[in-house]
Protein backbone atom coordinates (compact mmCIF):
# COMPACT_ATOMS: atom_id res chain seq x y z
CA UNK A 1 0.00 0.00 0.00
CA UNK A 2 1.04 3.52 -0.50
CA UNK A 3 -0.50 6.51 0.68
CA UNK A 4 -0.85 9.75 -1.62
CA UNK A 5 -1.38 13.52 0.22
CA UNK A 6 -2.55 15.85 -2.16
CA UNK A 7 -2.00 19.98 -1.62
CA UNK A 8 -3.53 23.19 -2.18
CA UNK A 9 -5.06 22.95 -5.10
CA UNK A 10 -4.19 19.61 -5.65
CA UNK A 11 -6.56 18.42 -2.87
CA UNK A 12 -9.20 20.87 -3.83
CA UNK A 13 -9.30 18.68 -7.44
CA UNK A 14 -9.70 15.58 -5.87
CA UNK A 15 -12.05 16.72 -2.99
CA UNK A 16 -10.08 14.63 -0.70
CA UNK A 17 -6.42 14.64 1.59
CA UNK A 18 -5.07 11.65 0.75
CA UNK A 19 -5.62 8.21 -0.94
CA UNK A 20 -4.47 4.61 -0.74
CA UNK A 21 -3.23 2.60 -3.85
CA UNK A 22 -1.58 -1.07 -4.19
CA UNK A 23 1.91 -1.26 -4.06
CA UNK A 24 3.62 -3.46 -6.36
CA UNK A 25 7.17 -4.30 -7.01
CA UNK A 26 8.75 -1.70 -9.81
CA UNK A 27 6.15 1.14 -8.78
CA UNK A 28 7.81 3.61 -10.20
CA UNK A 29 6.52 7.83 -9.69
CA UNK A 30 5.67 7.75 -13.00
CA UNK A 31 3.62 4.97 -13.20
CA UNK A 32 2.07 5.94 -9.37
CA UNK A 33 0.85 9.16 -11.61
CA UNK A 34 -0.71 7.38 -13.69
CA UNK A 35 -2.85 5.41 -11.74
CA UNK A 36 -3.67 8.72 -10.13
CA UNK A 37 -4.87 10.21 -13.38
CA UNK A 38 -6.76 7.05 -14.06
CA UNK A 39 -8.75 7.76 -10.52
CA UNK A 40 -9.27 11.38 -11.35
CA UNK A 41 -9.41 12.49 -14.18
CA UNK A 42 -8.71 16.13 -15.20
CA UNK A 43 -6.16 16.05 -12.94
CA UNK A 44 -3.27 15.71 -15.31
CA UNK A 45 -2.53 19.91 -15.83
CA UNK A 46 -1.93 20.46 -12.60
CA UNK A 47 -0.33 16.91 -11.29
CA UNK A 48 2.04 17.55 -14.02
CA UNK A 49 3.40 20.43 -12.73
CA UNK A 50 3.54 19.09 -9.23
CA UNK A 51 6.80 17.74 -7.55
CA UNK A 52 6.50 14.03 -5.74
CA UNK A 53 8.07 13.63 -2.60
CA UNK A 54 8.86 10.03 -1.19
CA UNK A 55 8.97 9.50 2.50
CA UNK A 56 10.12 13.34 2.35
CA UNK A 57 12.21 13.75 -0.10
CA UNK A 58 11.52 14.78 -3.71
CA UNK A 59 12.43 12.41 -6.27
CA UNK A 60 12.30 11.90 -9.98
CA UNK A 61 10.07 10.05 -12.47
CA UNK A 62 11.98 6.70 -12.85
CA UNK A 63 12.33 6.41 -8.64
CA UNK A 64 10.88 3.01 -7.28
CA UNK A 65 8.57 3.54 -4.68
CA UNK A 66 9.25 0.97 -1.38
CA UNK A 67 6.13 -0.34 0.08
CA UNK A 68 4.33 1.94 2.48
CA UNK A 69 5.60 4.92 1.23
CA UNK A 70 4.24 8.21 1.56
CA UNK A 71 4.06 9.71 -1.21
CA UNK A 72 3.72 14.47 -0.75
CA UNK A 73 1.96 15.87 -4.66
CA UNK A 74 3.43 19.25 -4.05
CA UNK A 75 1.84 21.45 -7.00
CA UNK A 76 3.35 24.91 -7.83
CA UNK A 77 4.66 26.83 -4.61
CA UNK A 78 3.06 30.41 -4.34
CA UNK A 79 4.67 31.29 -0.78
CA UNK A 80 6.19 34.12 -0.21
CA UNK B 1 17.40 29.96 11.20
CA UNK B 2 14.21 29.03 9.59
CA UNK B 3 10.64 29.02 11.44
CA UNK B 4 7.07 27.59 9.56
CA UNK B 5 4.67 29.46 12.15
CA UNK B 6 1.34 30.47 12.59
CA UNK B 7 1.51 33.45 15.34
CA UNK B 8 2.13 36.65 13.78
CA UNK B 9 5.72 37.15 12.76
CA UNK B 10 7.66 39.75 14.82
CA UNK B 11 10.31 40.93 12.49
CA UNK B 12 12.02 43.24 15.63
CA UNK B 13 12.82 40.03 17.38
CA UNK B 14 13.71 38.59 14.12
CA UNK B 15 15.90 41.63 13.16
CA UNK B 16 17.70 41.74 16.99
CA UNK B 17 18.45 38.52 16.52
CA UNK B 18 21.02 38.83 13.20
CA UNK B 19 22.46 42.41 14.48
CA UNK B 20 26.10 41.74 15.39
CA UNK B 21 29.17 44.48 15.70
CA UNK B 22 30.79 41.91 13.00
CA UNK B 23 28.03 43.93 10.84
CA UNK B 24 27.82 46.80 9.29
CA UNK B 25 24.45 45.93 7.42
CA UNK B 26 21.26 44.70 8.09
CA UNK B 27 18.66 43.66 5.43
CA UNK B 28 15.09 43.14 6.25
CA UNK B 29 12.77 41.91 3.92
CA UNK B 30 8.20 41.84 4.41
CA UNK B 31 6.21 40.51 2.39
CA UNK B 32 2.74 41.75 3.28
CA UNK B 33 -0.79 40.57 2.30
CA UNK B 34 -1.75 43.43 -0.74
CA UNK B 35 -5.16 44.49 -1.36
CA UNK B 36 -5.29 44.87 -4.79
CA UNK B 37 -4.10 41.91 -7.89
CA UNK B 38 -3.95 43.27 -11.13
CA UNK B 39 -7.07 44.95 -10.16
CA UNK B 40 -8.69 41.87 -8.14
CA UNK B 41 -9.87 42.61 -4.45
CA UNK B 42 -8.16 40.59 -2.29
CA UNK B 43 -10.30 40.00 1.20
CA UNK B 44 -8.02 37.95 3.26
CA UNK B 45 -5.24 34.93 2.33
CA UNK B 46 -4.67 31.64 3.44
CA UNK B 47 -1.19 29.73 3.62
CA UNK B 48 -0.89 26.13 4.02
CA UNK B 49 2.64 24.65 3.98
CA UNK B 50 4.13 20.68 3.91
CA UNK B 51 4.97 20.25 7.32
CA UNK B 52 8.29 18.81 6.84
CA UNK B 53 9.38 19.17 3.52
CA UNK B 54 8.58 23.53 4.10
CA UNK B 55 11.16 23.89 6.80
CA UNK B 56 13.59 21.52 5.16
CA UNK B 57 13.16 23.56 2.12
CA UNK B 58 13.88 26.73 3.69
CA UNK B 59 17.10 25.91 5.88
CA UNK B 60 18.15 24.71 1.90
CA UNK B 61 17.32 28.25 0.91
CA UNK B 62 19.55 29.21 4.33
CA UNK B 63 22.49 27.01 3.57
CA UNK B 64 22.47 28.54 -0.09
CA UNK B 65 22.52 32.01 0.87
CA UNK B 66 25.08 31.43 3.20
CA UNK B 67 27.40 29.55 0.10
CA UNK B 68 26.82 32.58 -1.84
CA UNK B 69 27.64 35.73 0.16
CA UNK B 70 29.64 36.18 3.10
CA UNK B 71 26.68 36.67 5.42
CA UNK B 72 27.03 36.50 9.55
CA UNK B 73 23.09 35.54 10.31
CA UNK B 74 20.20 34.65 7.91
CA UNK B 75 16.37 34.43 9.10
CA UNK B 76 14.15 32.85 7.01
CA UNK B 77 10.62 32.68 8.68
CA UNK B 78 7.06 32.65 6.85
CA UNK B 79 3.32 32.23 8.09
CA UNK B 80 0.71 29.84 7.29
CA UNK B 81 -2.70 30.20 8.16
CA UNK B 82 -5.11 33.20 8.14
CA UNK B 83 -3.55 36.71 6.87
CA UNK B 84 -5.89 39.78 6.53
CA UNK B 85 -4.99 42.93 4.37
CA UNK B 86 -1.90 43.89 5.51
CA UNK B 87 -0.09 41.47 7.74
CA UNK B 88 3.31 39.96 7.09
CA UNK B 89 3.08 36.37 5.37
CA UNK B 90 7.17 36.16 5.46
CA UNK B 91 10.24 38.14 7.01
CA UNK B 92 13.91 37.82 5.95
CA UNK B 93 16.39 39.25 7.90
CA UNK B 94 20.03 39.08 6.88
CA UNK B 95 23.25 40.87 8.39
CA UNK B 96 27.06 41.32 6.84
CA UNK B 97 29.79 42.86 6.60
CA UNK B 98 28.48 45.19 4.02
CA UNK B 99 25.64 46.51 2.89
CA UNK B 100 25.81 45.48 -1.13
CA UNK B 101 26.00 41.51 0.22
CA UNK B 102 23.30 41.99 2.74
CA UNK B 103 21.08 43.41 -0.34
CA UNK B 104 21.76 40.71 -2.34
CA UNK B 105 21.48 37.90 -0.16
CA UNK B 106 18.46 39.01 1.35
CA UNK B 107 17.07 39.40 -2.53
CA UNK B 108 18.32 35.80 -3.09
CA UNK B 109 16.98 34.52 -0.09
CA UNK B 110 13.57 35.70 -0.99
CA UNK B 111 13.96 35.16 -4.27
CA UNK B 112 14.89 31.41 -4.26
CA UNK B 113 12.44 30.89 -1.10
CA UNK B 114 9.81 31.83 -3.73
CA UNK B 115 11.24 29.20 -5.94
CA UNK B 116 11.23 26.06 -4.19
CA UNK B 117 9.70 26.19 -0.54
CA UNK B 118 6.72 24.01 -0.49
CA UNK B 119 4.16 26.57 0.53
CA UNK B 120 0.80 27.60 -0.98
CA UNK B 121 -1.18 30.56 -0.79
CA UNK B 122 -5.21 30.59 -1.31
CA UNK B 123 -6.49 33.75 -2.11
CA UNK B 124 -9.65 35.21 -0.53
CA UNK B 125 -10.87 37.26 -3.25
CA UNK B 126 -13.35 40.02 -2.08
CA UNK B 127 -16.01 38.24 -4.27
CA UNK B 128 -16.24 35.89 -2.14
CA UNK B 129 -14.34 33.25 -4.16
CA UNK B 130 -11.52 31.21 -2.82
CA UNK B 131 -8.36 29.96 -5.22
CA UNK B 132 -5.10 28.50 -4.62
CA UNK B 133 -2.17 30.17 -6.22
CA UNK B 134 -0.37 27.84 -8.79
CA UNK B 135 1.75 29.66 -10.67
CA UNK B 136 3.07 28.15 -14.31
CA UNK C 1 10.09 61.25 5.22
CA UNK C 2 13.14 62.16 6.76
CA UNK C 3 14.89 62.79 9.73
CA UNK C 4 18.44 63.73 11.16
CA UNK C 5 18.16 63.00 15.28
CA UNK C 6 20.77 62.26 17.81
CA UNK C 7 18.47 59.33 19.36
CA UNK C 8 18.73 55.89 18.95
CA UNK C 9 16.64 55.05 15.69
CA UNK C 10 13.37 53.01 16.73
CA UNK C 11 12.95 51.16 13.44
CA UNK C 12 9.57 49.50 14.34
CA UNK C 13 7.97 52.48 14.30
CA UNK C 14 10.00 53.87 11.06
CA UNK C 15 8.64 50.44 9.38
CA UNK C 16 5.17 50.29 10.62
CA UNK C 17 4.84 53.84 9.44
CA UNK C 18 5.84 52.57 5.27
CA UNK C 19 3.35 49.48 5.85
CA UNK C 20 0.06 49.58 4.05
CA UNK C 21 -2.62 47.29 2.55
CA UNK C 22 -1.49 48.60 -0.78
CA UNK C 23 1.96 47.05 -0.80
CA UNK C 24 2.83 43.37 -0.56
CA UNK C 25 6.62 44.65 0.04
CA UNK C 26 8.75 46.25 3.14
CA UNK C 27 12.33 46.53 2.40
CA UNK C 28 14.06 48.20 5.63
CA UNK C 29 18.24 48.43 5.53
CA UNK C 30 20.02 49.33 8.77
CA UNK C 31 23.36 50.44 8.61
CA UNK C 32 25.09 49.51 11.84
CA UNK C 33 28.46 50.16 13.99
CA UNK C 34 31.07 47.95 12.79
CA UNK C 35 33.76 46.77 14.81
CA UNK C 36 36.80 46.03 12.43
CA UNK C 37 37.12 47.94 9.04
CA UNK C 38 40.47 46.26 7.36
CA UNK C 39 41.58 45.00 10.45
CA UNK C 40 41.33 48.08 12.60
CA UNK C 41 39.21 47.83 15.58
CA UNK C 42 36.61 50.50 16.54
CA UNK C 43 35.62 51.90 19.88
CA UNK C 44 33.21 54.54 18.46
CA UNK C 45 31.83 56.53 16.03
CA UNK C 46 30.77 60.33 16.14
CA UNK C 47 28.69 61.63 13.42
CA UNK C 48 27.66 64.94 12.38
CA UNK C 49 25.81 66.27 9.88
CA UNK C 50 24.67 69.94 8.33
CA UNK C 51 22.06 71.40 10.57
CA UNK C 52 20.14 72.35 6.99
CA UNK C 53 21.95 70.38 4.34
CA UNK C 54 22.01 67.30 6.02
CA UNK C 55 17.93 66.94 5.68
CA UNK C 56 17.47 68.77 2.61
CA UNK C 57 20.15 66.51 0.67
CA UNK C 58 17.97 63.58 2.38
CA UNK C 59 14.94 64.82 1.27
CA UNK C 60 16.81 65.11 -2.12
CA UNK C 61 17.18 61.15 -2.06
CA UNK C 62 13.54 60.48 -1.18
CA UNK C 63 12.58 62.14 -4.29
CA UNK C 64 14.96 61.19 -6.61
CA UNK C 65 14.17 57.58 -4.75
CA UNK C 66 10.25 58.23 -6.10
CA UNK C 67 11.14 59.72 -9.36
CA UNK C 68 12.77 55.96 -10.09
CA UNK C 69 10.49 53.51 -8.26
CA UNK C 70 6.71 53.17 -7.51
CA UNK C 71 7.47 53.14 -3.82
CA UNK C 72 4.66 54.39 -1.38
CA UNK C 73 6.31 55.37 1.55
CA UNK C 74 9.67 55.82 1.44
CA UNK C 75 11.57 56.78 5.25
CA UNK C 76 15.33 58.05 5.59
CA UNK C 77 16.35 58.71 9.28
CA UNK C 78 20.22 59.53 10.05
CA UNK C 79 21.55 59.37 13.54
CA UNK C 80 24.12 62.24 14.52
CA UNK C 81 26.64 62.65 17.72
CA UNK C 82 27.55 59.59 19.85
CA UNK C 83 27.52 55.89 18.76
CA UNK C 84 28.59 52.50 20.27
CA UNK C 85 29.31 49.27 18.50
CA UNK C 86 25.92 47.59 17.10
CA UNK C 87 24.38 50.71 17.07
CA UNK C 88 22.29 52.25 14.33
CA UNK C 89 23.49 54.86 12.12
CA UNK C 90 21.02 54.72 9.45
CA UNK C 91 17.47 53.12 8.98
CA UNK C 92 15.94 52.96 5.12
CA UNK C 93 12.29 51.84 5.00
CA UNK C 94 10.82 51.63 1.84
CA UNK C 95 7.06 50.05 0.66
CA UNK C 96 6.39 48.77 -2.72
CA UNK C 97 3.47 46.81 -4.35
CA UNK C 98 6.36 44.46 -5.75
CA UNK C 99 9.78 43.17 -4.10
CA UNK C 100 12.20 44.08 -6.49
CA UNK C 101 11.04 47.67 -6.70
CA UNK C 102 11.61 47.79 -2.87
CA UNK C 103 14.80 46.25 -3.06
CA UNK C 104 16.03 48.64 -5.65
CA UNK C 105 14.84 51.64 -3.97
CA UNK C 106 15.77 50.80 -0.62
CA UNK C 107 19.51 50.02 -2.29
CA UNK C 108 19.24 53.28 -4.43
CA UNK C 109 18.32 55.30 -1.56
CA UNK C 110 21.21 54.00 0.62
CA UNK C 111 23.84 54.99 -1.94
CA UNK C 112 22.36 57.46 -2.69
CA UNK C 113 22.51 59.21 1.00
CA UNK C 114 26.04 57.72 1.19
CA UNK C 115 27.19 60.03 -1.78
CA UNK C 116 25.48 63.37 -1.31
CA UNK C 117 23.99 63.80 2.31
CA UNK C 118 26.34 66.30 4.36
CA UNK C 119 26.56 63.90 6.96
CA UNK C 120 30.31 62.57 8.43
CA UNK C 121 31.89 59.94 9.91
CA UNK C 122 34.72 59.91 13.02
CA UNK C 123 36.30 57.15 14.19
CA UNK C 124 37.23 56.24 17.62
CA UNK C 125 39.33 53.51 16.98
CA UNK C 126 40.30 51.44 19.84
CA UNK C 127 44.28 52.24 20.38
CA UNK C 128 42.71 55.74 21.37
CA UNK C 129 43.00 57.99 17.76
CA UNK C 130 40.29 59.43 16.50
CA UNK C 131 39.71 60.37 12.70
CA UNK C 132 37.52 61.68 10.23
CA UNK C 133 36.46 59.93 7.51
CA UNK C 134 36.67 61.78 4.05
CA UNK C 135 36.85 59.05 1.67
CA UNK C 136 38.87 59.99 -1.72
CA UNK D 1 32.12 89.95 5.49
CA UNK D 2 31.49 86.51 4.79
CA UNK D 3 31.25 83.86 7.37
CA UNK D 4 32.86 80.67 6.55
CA UNK D 5 32.10 77.20 8.38
CA UNK D 6 34.48 73.90 8.70
CA UNK D 7 33.07 70.98 9.23
CA UNK D 8 34.47 67.65 10.01
CA UNK D 9 38.05 67.05 9.25
CA UNK D 10 38.44 70.66 7.89
CA UNK D 11 37.70 72.09 11.20
CA UNK D 12 39.95 69.66 12.55
CA UNK D 13 42.49 70.84 10.10
CA UNK D 14 41.37 74.96 10.60
CA UNK D 15 41.44 74.16 14.06
CA UNK D 16 38.61 76.79 14.21
CA UNK D 17 34.76 76.51 13.28
CA UNK D 18 34.10 79.42 11.51
CA UNK D 19 36.14 82.20 9.57
CA UNK D 20 35.51 85.59 8.86
CA UNK D 21 36.83 86.76 5.76
CA UNK D 22 36.15 90.51 3.90
CA UNK D 23 33.73 90.52 1.55
CA UNK D 24 34.48 92.38 -1.89
CA UNK D 25 32.44 93.18 -4.91
CA UNK D 26 32.76 90.26 -7.56
CA UNK D 27 33.97 87.37 -4.88
CA UNK D 28 34.14 84.21 -6.83
CA UNK D 29 33.96 80.93 -5.22
CA UNK D 30 36.87 79.95 -6.63
CA UNK D 31 38.73 83.09 -5.06
CA UNK D 32 37.27 82.66 -1.35
CA UNK D 33 38.95 79.10 -1.40
CA UNK D 34 42.03 81.03 -2.76
CA UNK D 35 41.96 83.71 -0.12
CA UNK D 36 41.19 79.91 2.84
CA UNK D 37 44.47 78.70 1.39
CA UNK D 38 46.55 81.30 1.74
CA UNK D 39 45.74 81.58 5.59
CA UNK D 40 45.67 77.89 5.83
CA UNK D 41 48.26 76.61 4.43
CA UNK D 42 48.14 72.93 3.91
CA UNK D 43 44.27 72.71 4.00
CA UNK D 44 44.38 72.40 -0.17
CA UNK D 45 44.19 68.83 -0.17
CA UNK D 46 40.90 68.31 1.59
CA UNK D 47 39.40 71.60 0.50
CA UNK D 48 40.04 70.82 -3.18
CA UNK D 49 37.55 68.06 -2.40
CA UNK D 50 35.34 70.15 -0.66
CA UNK D 51 32.02 71.58 -1.80
CA UNK D 52 31.10 74.98 -1.05
CA UNK D 53 27.22 76.39 -0.01
CA UNK D 54 26.46 79.33 -0.11
CA UNK D 55 23.39 80.66 2.23
CA UNK D 56 22.48 77.26 2.36
CA UNK D 57 22.69 76.17 -1.01
CA UNK D 58 25.94 74.40 -2.62
CA UNK D 59 27.46 76.24 -5.85
CA UNK D 60 30.06 76.06 -8.49
CA UNK D 61 33.32 77.53 -8.53
CA UNK D 62 32.34 80.59 -10.79
CA UNK D 63 29.36 81.86 -8.31
CA UNK D 64 30.03 85.50 -7.16
CA UNK D 65 28.77 85.66 -2.91
CA UNK D 66 26.99 87.99 -1.82
CA UNK D 67 27.77 90.21 1.10
CA UNK D 68 27.01 88.90 4.16
CA UNK D 69 26.99 85.44 2.58
CA UNK D 70 27.23 82.24 5.33
CA UNK D 71 29.87 80.04 3.73
CA UNK D 72 29.70 76.07 4.46
CA UNK D 73 32.30 74.39 2.90
CA UNK D 74 31.57 70.28 3.01
CA UNK D 75 34.45 67.52 2.74
CA UNK D 76 33.85 64.36 1.44
CA UNK D 77 30.69 62.77 3.32
CA UNK D 78 30.77 59.39 4.89
CA UNK D 79 27.59 59.32 6.27
CA UNK D 80 25.86 55.98 6.29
Amino acid sequence: MVTIHFYAGLREFAKTATMELNWQPCLSAAALREMITQRIPGITPLLERSSLAVNGVIVGNEFFLPDSAEVALLPPVSGG
Amino acid sequence: MVRIQSEAIDYQTLTESVRSNNCGAVCLFLGTVREFTDGEQTKALAYEGHTTLAPQMLTQVETETRSQWPVEEVMLVHRVGHLELGEISVAVAVSSGHREQAFAACKFAIDRLKEIVPIWKQEHWADGRKEWVHPT
